[in-house]
């Protein structure tokens, strides 16, 4: 738990509590023997063993003493100690806090730091006071006439049931325009690959050797390609003489030179 | 009206929170012996007219709703919701095949056909099962309903327009195949739920 | 006494057969929009002093015996079932600074909250989750139902006990030291010596 609050004298006020403090009375504060106070279980936590404490001081809650608060929890860290009993860590975080702030209480003013102990122990009081409303407000819930124990919903309700039912549209024009597109998916579909001019290996096998047989010097690759063609039969005759002339060396008809990559490749016959 | 006495709203109150009706020993000895049947006759002129009862069956009291307001009990409320593509296909389907099977429907859509889809044009009472095929598996098939006949303003199944007038309508033109894939999406198995509501409103 | 007209009626019995507390807005729906207003409050007047009474808790309406006969309706198996002080703290908590994050909790109480405390409250149907915080770490936050006020018998949060009361005293404040520290400035500007008036209202 953190600890980053402790508490400081503000007794000097002792108040009197008025009437919209009802609330904050501690009613559930019980009379109890000293001896009992050892009983580690009865507190959830040291905050909750400090309201109790808080409430036998038999004041409300602004105005108890927390240098007196602070001694009864110490005595009674003491003597739970002394006890061998066993003390949740909680516990002892909570001792030493509240010893660290009474000295800071007791010492003189300047020589207190940021934040003063005055502050520390407002903030514990408030703790106190918002714990303490909590439990009081816990109480007056409970005590409310509750249903199912004091006040009683109708034993057999007969139920209200409201049972959905689709009522479905659809035209005429719907249905029919549906059917159509049945049948319009449906239909058998018919691929056509339609003509592209293409220019074969054969035909460009027979047109490079032609042209080679009547030229002696070397001619570029580009020059064997048919002058006025469109561009996709263009790009196809060059694949397809550029493969005719790589079969044309293969089967040693022609001489293949290009003289940097990507340079414009060369062809020229060879001579028996 | 003077106010009930206390006996009478202890009866009330025992009554109303019982979970089972009560004779009027039982709310005697729950209310430590008291003489319960003034108080009974009072409680139920009381409740005379009112939206609720009290009434004696079988010598056990109980409080019950009024009986004219029992229509109050049990409500149904109406949904107007739009035929989904693929039911209204369906329907189509079955339209200008009857009898049809959901087999044969599923091979003239080209689609998988979700059972809800069926289900769907059953409700609205515009296809009915038409018994069964004499083939093996013996398929249900299904046929139209005079109701969707006369929802869709036709005298008979005659009316509906012939392949050629669909293509003379344009009803047959290919249609844009990113739509299909669409509607084919919509219209499997694959998404039963959404497939019939998605459309609907 | 004038007889209740039709619409009362159909409220009166429409809240008696109903399984939950309704609002004005669902009986009105289940009356085919009536207008229910005037009549649960024909209802309510109706029903003052008798051995069951109309109740709103919620902005629900419910019936439900009278209070003061709990001690003849009280059953051998009691409904409710025993909350520890734990358990009632964190209720109290959660009921008077909605939203609550479990570490405001923890902060308040002082000790670490067991998981099971609020599993008890959110099974029981009186906590709910009600979204995260947005603050670094996005903690659970959590809030009442409507099941706690109709359990409780409140019409709504601001029939908390002493909420009012709390609220003016700070008590209700967000746990904040920084704001702890400007009160002592406040308290401190105004009744130097003492300090005692941190809690002003």
């Amino acid at each position: 738990m953190s600890v980053d609050f402790a508490g400081s004298e503000l007794s000097g006020a002792a108040s009197a509590p008025d009437g919209s403090d009802d609330w904050s009375v501690a009613a559930t504060a019980e009379e109890r023997d000293d001896a009992l106070y050892l009983e580690l279980d009865g507190w959830e936590g040291p905050l909750d063993l400090l309201l109790d404490l808080a409430r036998r001081q038999k004041v409300d809650l602004r105005g108890i003493s927390i240098l007196e608060l602070v001694d009864q929890y110490l005595t009674y860290i003491e003597r739970a100690e002394a006890l061998r009993l066993e003390l949740a860590a909680d516990y002892l975080v909570m001792a030493a806090w509240l010893a660290y702030l009474k000295s800071a209480l007791l010492l003189p003013k300047e020589e207190q730091e940021d934040p003063s102990p005055e502050e520390l122990a407002l903030r514990l009081q408030l703790r106190l006071q918002r714990l303490g409303a909590m439990r009081e407000a816990a109480a007056r819930l409970m005590a409310r006439d509750r249903l199912g124990r004091d006040v009683f919903a109708r034993g057999a309700p007969e139920g209200l049931r409201v049972d959905r039912r689709n009522r479905w549209q659809c035209d005429w024009y719907s249905l029919v325009q549906a059917y159509g597109q049945v049948k319009a998916r449906t239909q058998p579909v018919v691929h056509l690959v339609r003509e592209r001019a293409v220019m074969t290996l054969d035909s460009a096998l027979s047109r490079v050797s032609a042209m080679l047989g009547v030229n002696l010097d070397w001619m570029e690759l580009r020059d064997f390609l048919p002058p006025h063609a469109e561009p996709q039969l263009r790009r196809s005759a060059l694949a397809s003489s550029f493969v005719a002339a790589l079969e044309l060396a293969r089967t040693g008809k022609a001489e293949l030179a290009q003289d940097e990559t990507f340079g414009p490749l060369r062809l020229k016959a060879v001579r028996a | 009206m003077s106010p009930p006495d206390d006996l009478v709203r202890a009866v009330e109150a025992t009554l109303f929170a019982a979970e089972e009706p009560m004779t009027a020993e039982a709310i005697s000895t729950h209310l430590g012996d008291a003489d319960v049947k003034a108080a009974l006759a009072e409680l139920c002129a009381h409740y005379e007219g009112r939206g609720v009862r009290l009434v004696e069956r079988g010598r056990r009291w109980q409080f019950q709703t009024a009986p004219d307001l029992a229509h109050l009990l049990r409500r149904e409320r109406m949904d107007v919701r739009r035929l989904s593509r693929a039911a209204t296909e369906v329907l189509a389907i079955v339209a200008y095949h009857e009898p049809v099977s959901r087999a044969e429907i599923e091979a003239i859509r080209g689609v998988q056909t979700a059972k809800g889809t069926l289900d769907v044009l059953l409700e609205a009472g515009w296809v009915r099962v038409a018994g069964r095929r004499e083939v093996p598996g013996r398929p249900v098939i299904y046929a139209t309903t005079p109701d969707f006949l006369s929802h869709f303003g036709l005298a008979s199944r005659r009316d509906l327009p012939g392949i050629d007038e669909l293509r003379a309508a344009g009803l047959l033109d290919p249609v844009d195949d990113d739509l299909v894939a669409e509607e084919l999406e919509r219209g499997t198995d694959r998404e039963p739920a959404t497939g019939e509501s998605a459309d609907s409103d």
